[in-house]
């Protein structure tokens, strides 16, 4: 039931509908529901101006959580029923929620169209490395090796880093959080929402049923120090327990090494400083994995381009400047015409 | 009395053999400008009064080599001082603009019909190109034709060598060359392609003074020929038209103009989502153009995100449109039965060609019917609705508009290849006179003691209201599965969906109350013989009934606008005829859907070669059908 | 008699009440392993000597918060001394394992059916989770009911406290001593299970040993509540069963099996691929460890992919196999239309499910049958078929590759999630009594005058030679453009694409007359009326049928197997009906092909709730129809 | 017409099929298919171990033209159709042809997937930066403000760049040519056939009908000297008519610059060295545009990994060894059984 007088400041609670959810217990999806849910009421917003836009998986049940407009459309197609909805309507505020089945395996060229033609929009790609919704089958994010019922002998084929996947697409702006980690995903959100474009967020999330402890060495409490690099525009790289180990560009290479802070000398100095704003960096960022190198986490990349949507309607307005109001009976008699008499 | 809106008709001066109508076909190599010559013969033809109707007829390749048979470019036109239906079985007059044009179209020509050829093309090399193995200009080719060689290329040469253009460029003029001897032949008047020519090459004057001097060059060439009896002119009657101004339109035009006609009766905004295919693109690049109309285009990845940015749309209060032709529209099934679910407004135009798969992508059929009333998974009804001819585009995309949004459900709206390309004249009609249907949103105000009803149904038409993103208070999710009726959650119950079913079908089912009773085209409400058709092949039956009726055969046109669902009368109408014939350029899909309906003994006349019916081919059919034979020749 | 592979049966001591035949149902929550129970009393009940049938009924949900409604998993098994052809309508006895349970179940019970609750699930809270306002264990809902009310999960406590477990170890055997207690109900034999439950839990022998205390225990609470009168043991004589090896099988286990016996017998290696998609992901799932006989299996990024790789298999010589449910379905008709053009054998095996778009995907239905024999753009004729049982999946599958390869075509091949889940007993057949159907693939000797000649079709079948890449000589391009007959070059030709067309149509229309004959299943070969259903409704209908002639009724069951083409003798055995009623889980789609086919005034009898049909609603419409009303109630 | 005995070596002509190429005359495709034909009979193969797999468009037509066996698809998918012919016999050697359109818009996932699970195959994008075929629509390849048929007043939407997608793909074979470099095009395809796994080769084509000149600035005979830069594994990168320019890393930057050799006391030395095994390195190489930098031709990346359809085929062939000769009997026979007597 949604209220239609809104009180001026919404809670996070505000924006939970009144569906009971239905994921199973202990699902990670749960913590991404809170975390969007405060990231919303953070920036403030209401709900009848947000749509969430989904596809088909567990993760993809989200938009019946959401007191907010919803559409669960179907397997893989979110981002082009997202367009749709920025097309029509570019005031919008559209959420788009996928899996890692739904968004890369058949919904991937979407993705890529949508990432490049840089929609205004957010999508959250919850990948939990399985299909959850169809009983555990291995994704395009599963590694190697990974024994599934459609792959009892262990899967073949080289799994896609999804944030990697979206800087080939020519993304403007990757970003990636995790389940856990409820006190950062909501930031990382809002600075999702206030990107103009299609902004990319990659959310780790377990799948307790399917794909349990698969994140266990970066997202849980007694390994995130150690497991993950969180990125703050500018700031040197530096991680750990004691924050004590560091990133820095390989000398004489072009790639990244672990370091530790004072030892062979080694200081703040030495250490990379993030830069949202080169894609190659966050290329070399986003391909760190555990156990080598720790998971970088937070806005990979960021960069400031037309959406879209906005330009779309631009030209819109062009049209209409230019040539002058819409009359139909005129566009009927433009050209070569002639008259039959009586 | 015709007038044009530019240029008032010269008064023709010598007398001419006077005839009822006559098919000219133009036919030459792809670079050749043969789709221009037709397009501007039509003009100066309807200015001059006669009812017509033309097809193009491009070649598949894009850009072919040179002289080759695959590159042959053909327009071809039937006017007349009778109504036209067609644009005609079998053309009386042939222009052929080099060997390749004459190989591939002579066979078509109506045996005595006169060939008009350019032999300045007719070159040892040129003939071998096209497969000729001896000249046919010398051997037994073309006994039984009026034969016309004419060195057009030299003449023409020698018409524009004043303008001091290339070679080459001189060479192009080929075609207005023509065009002149055309125009002499049924004393059509120069001056509107005169004036054309001066806008199109308003940059390069030179270019437009030569196009005209070739063109007045070939008009004499004419004249005097026929002062030396060598030729003689003919004349057309201006036929019966109903007054008023006309233009040409193909139907690609049409169905823009008419989905953006019904969009502003909807006082919606629309957004086409489409990806390009053959022949259905041309309806992108006129929309594309078309944004002072609140119109937003999107090309999108491919046919599935087109269909799914369109329901987007849709569900954002827009008209969601898309478009494609038979194996684009094959890939929206799916996203298709999901706009059937949540019940929104979309429209999807299939322009039809030739098939299986990729078939023949230029060539025209009218095979989708299957996939478009049965073509997806589970019970997904929905409303077909068939254009019958290019002009007629226009109003049935005001009729997918108003059916749409009245009844919040998907509309296929059937074109082809053939009604998009060919143009015919129209007679413009006055949009104030068009009925509103404007969209009433959901308001605040509907929000009941349950909250907002998304599936709340309106008791006469079973629609849900639409509520739109943006409007407080009426936050709802929908999606793909079964809503539970009233709120549109999730439901996973049993009665829930057998209910939803139900009313998805009755709807639809309804909306044979709201459209117009089957009415005869041409005939009796009952009798011997009905010949039922849809789409395009209008003017083909439509002709071989009256032909038919005129030399006194029991039989009745019957069109079908609306697929489906199908005119509450059709059962009964139908059932007051002896036989039911139905041709169709498919291998009988309308007839399957009529014998299922009304287990009426309807018989298929089908034609799957790529190529509209001859009026012949359905005459005889009706012939063989009141015989007593079987309709369907084979 | 029976005798089990693995025990001999003990002979029975109590006199018991003897009963034609039983329905049970298991019911509890997700995590209560009722399906597990329920296939344990299946494979007794058929060592018992049996006839049955069975139905698992799984949560929508992966894993619902444990106690509510919407995470109840059932099982029910219809078992008799006489053949048994469906799950059954109502349960005999339900058993219901926590309140959620009950609340789902209990309007389905027979009226003074028995009801088995675990009280000690019955605690406030479990009570509100499952929506009860008040305990029905203590208000008038269980009236009418033979009730019996027991603390199983107490009682399995102290079953299994020897075994030293955790407390939730311990409860888990709660579904064996419920099973304990149904076996000694029905006086089915323990040991098998207990031996099962050894090899399943072989590295934990104390949860071995507890599951077998509990279910020991649950069969002492029976015995003992017999001497104490409080129940009565049923016996269940055996049935009339053919003899000779049997074991269960669920559909999607028959299929693989079938179409991996199809690709041995073609002598072909079998290439397999699939998206996953419910209910059909089990068929991928079992031949992914099929690799031994040369089945390879593909997961591939969508359906469209999966789809177009089986093509490009058969292409290179395998045998392409792709397999989804309706909305997966729905994506490959584009790819389809090029395996019917470019005419290479491929099954789509479709397990169907509630629709439209995603529907219930874990319900089942039966409504793509317009999207098999209609559902592709132009004229794409193929071979449709249907099985009609789990067990005749795998003769169904081998059908499937005997007609694809036989006939280079694509063969739809439609389960439904029903039969995909059922398991039924299945008389297993000597595989070396199946006739072999290799292929021949054309050799370098086909190579004639003009080279190898694609398209060149044998007389009789009018099927094209299949020449594998790899052979030397036999080079050669197919493609989705029309393909000249006999080159298989690209033709844009109008008589060709005519030829083609009706060729195509002919190769698939042929195939009629190799086909069974369709013959009665019960009844005579003519009167009053018909009952015409395919696929899963096989059993409800043929039940249904049985009764109605043991108490008079001139009824005939006929069941099609081969969809597309119909059977050549249908027409006929159809018209020698007064009535023919086509009972369909979809809103009516074979009768459509029926009437329209010939013109028989069948009519529809549908349900669209995702679930089977009862045996007496389509007792009751055949009632109806001899009564002289119509068949479909609505 | 395919004669059964070949000669034992045979020339590029002998790859060509009976049909006439109807390609527009002028286009590109004529020369890249020239190449090919040399780089089959370079390598030597034989016509009947050879497959070309297309989907739609001008330059799907290539299998026609070809003596080899040959499958004319649909629209985008010709990396599912090569995959399954892969799958069903891993042996023949499968070249896939696609355009611009067919490859990356609605192709785009098919080709995403390809790329990932390393399927063993030469996978050939002609880029013309146009849908030639439906008459000059823009692809997704197009620049920017692209007026076509359909972007009457501009393109809106951010290009792709082949390459950088390829990489994004986690692509094992990443590589470019060009149309107008006869000498240089049979060479990288050599190199595509030789490696083990998907082979992505862009090559730029001129449709000389729809986009006229494209690549002027890069692929005519007096621009491709400064235009290009031609990569060599292990060989510094200096370009120029004159071979007098360079390129090099920026000093302190993750990125690439162009510097005049001889000038600021520039050396070969300063100069980068191309390795074709850096992933990072490939993803800036494939970034530079004219004017500011020379487009990089020839082999960006290179990886060694294990092909998909050969991973295939060892575990069919240890499923054979662990569970023995398969025995269709014994299957329908194995677990739960009964008898019932007679
Ligand atoms: C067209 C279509 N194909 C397949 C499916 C079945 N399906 C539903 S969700 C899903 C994958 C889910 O995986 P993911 O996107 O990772 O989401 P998760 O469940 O893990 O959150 C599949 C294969 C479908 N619903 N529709
Ligand atoms: C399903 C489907 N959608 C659309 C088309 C129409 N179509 C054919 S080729 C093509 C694009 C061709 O562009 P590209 O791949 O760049 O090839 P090019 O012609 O430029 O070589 C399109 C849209 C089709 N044949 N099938
Ligand atoms: S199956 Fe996995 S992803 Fe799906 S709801 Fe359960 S835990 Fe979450
Ligand atoms: S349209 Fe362009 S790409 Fe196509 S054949 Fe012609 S020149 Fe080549
Ligand atoms: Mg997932
Ligand atoms: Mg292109």
């Amino acid at each position: 039931m949604n209220a239609p007088a809104k009180p001026t400041a919404l809670k996070a609670k505000d924006f939970a509908s009144d569906q009971e959810v239905r994921w199973c217990p202990g699902c990670g999806d749960y913590a991404i529901l809170k975390g969007v849910q405060k990231a919303l009421a953070d920036i403030g917003t209401t709900p009848e101006n947000v749509v969430f836009v989904s596809g088909i998986g567990c993760s993809s049940r989200f938009p019946y959580y959401m007191s907010t407009y919803g559409f669960h459309t179907i397997h893989g197609r979110a981002p082009a029923f997202a367009t749709g909805i920025k097309l029509a309507n570019p005031e919008l505020d559209v959420w788009l929620v996928t899996g890692d089945g739904d968004g890369l395996s058949i919904g991937g060229n979407h993705m890529l169209h949508a990432l490049r033609r840089n929609v205004n929009m957010q999508i959250m790609l919850f990948n939990n490395e399985i299909y959850g919704l169809t009983k555990g089958q291995y994704s395009p994010t599963s590694p190697l090796g990974s024994r599934s019922p459609s792959t009892p002998m262990g899967s073949l084929d080289r799994p896609l880093s999804p944030v990697l996947f979206a800087l080939g697409a020519n993304a403007t702006f990757v970003a990636r959080a995790v389940d856990t980690q409820q006190k950062h995903m909501p930031g990382v959100l809002q600075r999702a929402h206030a990107h103009n474009g299609a902004s990319f967020v990659e959310i780790y999330t377990n799948c307790i049923v399917y794909n349990d402890g698969v994140f266990a060495s970066f997202a849980e409490k007694n390994t995130a120090a150690d497991g993950e690099l969180l990125l703050e525009h500018g700031e040197p790289m530096i991680f750990g327990k004691d924050s004590d180990k560091g990133i820095r560009m390989t000398p004489g290479a072009i790639a990244l090494e672990v370091v530790q802070l004072g030892v062979d000398g080694i200081t703040e100095d030495d250490l990379l400083r993030h830069d949202e704003t080169n894609r190659v960096l966050a290329g070399l960022l986003g391909a760190m994995r555990n156990p080598d190198f720790p998971v970088a986490v937070g806005v990979l990349y960021c960069e400031d381009a037309e959406a879209y949507d906005a330009a779309v309607y631009k030209q819109v307005e062009a049209a209409r400047s230019s040539n002058g109001a819409a009359d139909m009976n005129a566009l009927l008699r433009g050209g070569a015409t002639w008259t039959v008499g009586g | 009395m015709v007038t044009s809106t530019a240029v008032q008709l010269e008064p023709t001066g010598t007398p001419r053999e006077e005839v009822e109508s006559v098919v000219v076909r133009f036919a030459g190599d792809s670079g050749d400008g043969m789709q221009l010559t037709g397009n501007q013969f039509t003009l100066a033809t309807a200015l001059a009064g006669n009812d017509l109707a033309t097809f193009p007829d491009f070649p598949a390749e894009i850009r072919a080599p040179i002289g080759t048979t695959f590159g042959v470019s053909a327009f071809q036109i039937n006017f007349g001082a009778r109504k036209i239906a067609t644009a005609g079985d079998a053309p009386d007059v042939l222009v052929a603009m080099n060997p390749a044009a004459l190989k591939v179209n002579l066979a078509d020509v109506k045996s005595g019909g006169t060939v008009i050829i350019d032999t300045g093309t007719f070159s040892a090399r040129n003939l071998k190109k096209a497969g000729f193995e001896s000249d046919p200009l010398e051997d037994d080719s073309l006994d039984g034709y009026q034969v016309l060689t004419i060195d057009i290329s030299k003449l023409t040469m020698e018409a524009v060598k004043a303008h001091e253009l290339s070679n080459k460029e001189a060479l192009r003029s080929k075609n207005m060359w023509t065009l002149g001897l055309i125009y002499w032949l049924y004393d059509r008047d120069r001056e509107t392609t005169a004036n054309w020519l001066r806008g199109k090459f308003a940059k390069r004057p030179d270019i437009a003074d030569a196009n005209i001097a070739a063109l007045n060059a070939g008009h004499i060439y004419g004249e005097a020929a026929e002062l030396a009896g060598g030729m003689r002119g003919f004349s057309v009657r201006q036929a019966e038209i109903t007054p008023g101004l006309y233009r040409a339109i193909t139907g690609a035009e049409a169905l823009a103009w008419g989905l953006a006609a019904g969009a502003k009766l909807a006082d919606l905004r629309m957004v086409l989502a489409s990806y390009p295919i053959t022949p259905a693109s041309n309806l992108l690049h006129i929309l594309a153009a078309m944004k002072q109309f609140d119109v937003v285009t999107f090309q999108a990845e491919d046919e599935i995100a087109a269909v799914c940015a369109a329901i987007g749309s849709s569900f954002a209060g827009s008209l969601g449109v898309t478009s494609s032709s038979g194996p684009g529209i094959a890939l929206k099934g799916e996203a298709i039965g999901l706009a059937v679910g949540v019940e929104l407004p979309l429209i999807i135009v299939n322009s039809q060609r030739a098939g299986p798969s990729t078939g023949l992508p230029t060539k025209t059929e009218q095979s989708d019917l299957y996939q478009s009333v049965y073509g997806r998974n589970a019970d997904a009804p929905l409303v077909v609705l068939a254009a019958s001819s290019s002009a007629n585009c226009f109003d049935m995309g005001i009729e997918a508009v108003r059916l749409a949004t009245k009844y919040m459900t998907p509309v296929m709206l059937l074109s082809d290849g053939y009604m998009a390309n060919a143009s015919e004249p129209w007679l413009i009609p006055d949009f104030d006179s068009y009925e509103p249907f404007p969209v009433q949103f959901a308001g605040s105000d509907q929000l009941g003691e349950q909250g907002y009803m998304p599936y709340a149904r309106d008791e006469k038409t079973l629609s849900r209201p639409w509520a739109t993103p943006g409007t407080p208070g009426l936050e709802h999710r929908i999606g793909g599965i079964e809503r539970e009726d009233g709120t549109g959650n999730i439901s996973y119950e049993a009665d829930n969906h057998q209910r939803m079913t139900d009313l998805r079908a009755a709807k639809i089912n309804g909306i044979a109350d709201d459209i117009p009773r089957q009415g005869v085209e041409q005939g009796e409400e009952s009798g011997k013989l009905a010949v039922v058709g849809w789409g395009s092949t209008h003017g083909p039956i439509s002709r071989a009934v009256g032909n038919m009726r005129d030399v006194g055969y029991d039989v009745s046109h019957i069109h079908l606008h609306h697929i489906w669902p199908l005119p509450k009368n059709l059962g009964d109408l139908l059932a007051g005829f002896d036989q039911v014939l139905v041709p169709e350029m498919n291998n009988g899909q309308l007839v399957t859907v009529l014998r299922a309906e009304y287990l009426v003994p309807a018989e298929p006349l089908n034609k799957v070669n790529g190529q509209p019916f001859k009026i012949t081919e359905i005459e005889n059919a009706i012939q063989r059908c009141l015989d007593g034979q079987s309709g369907d020749a084979k």
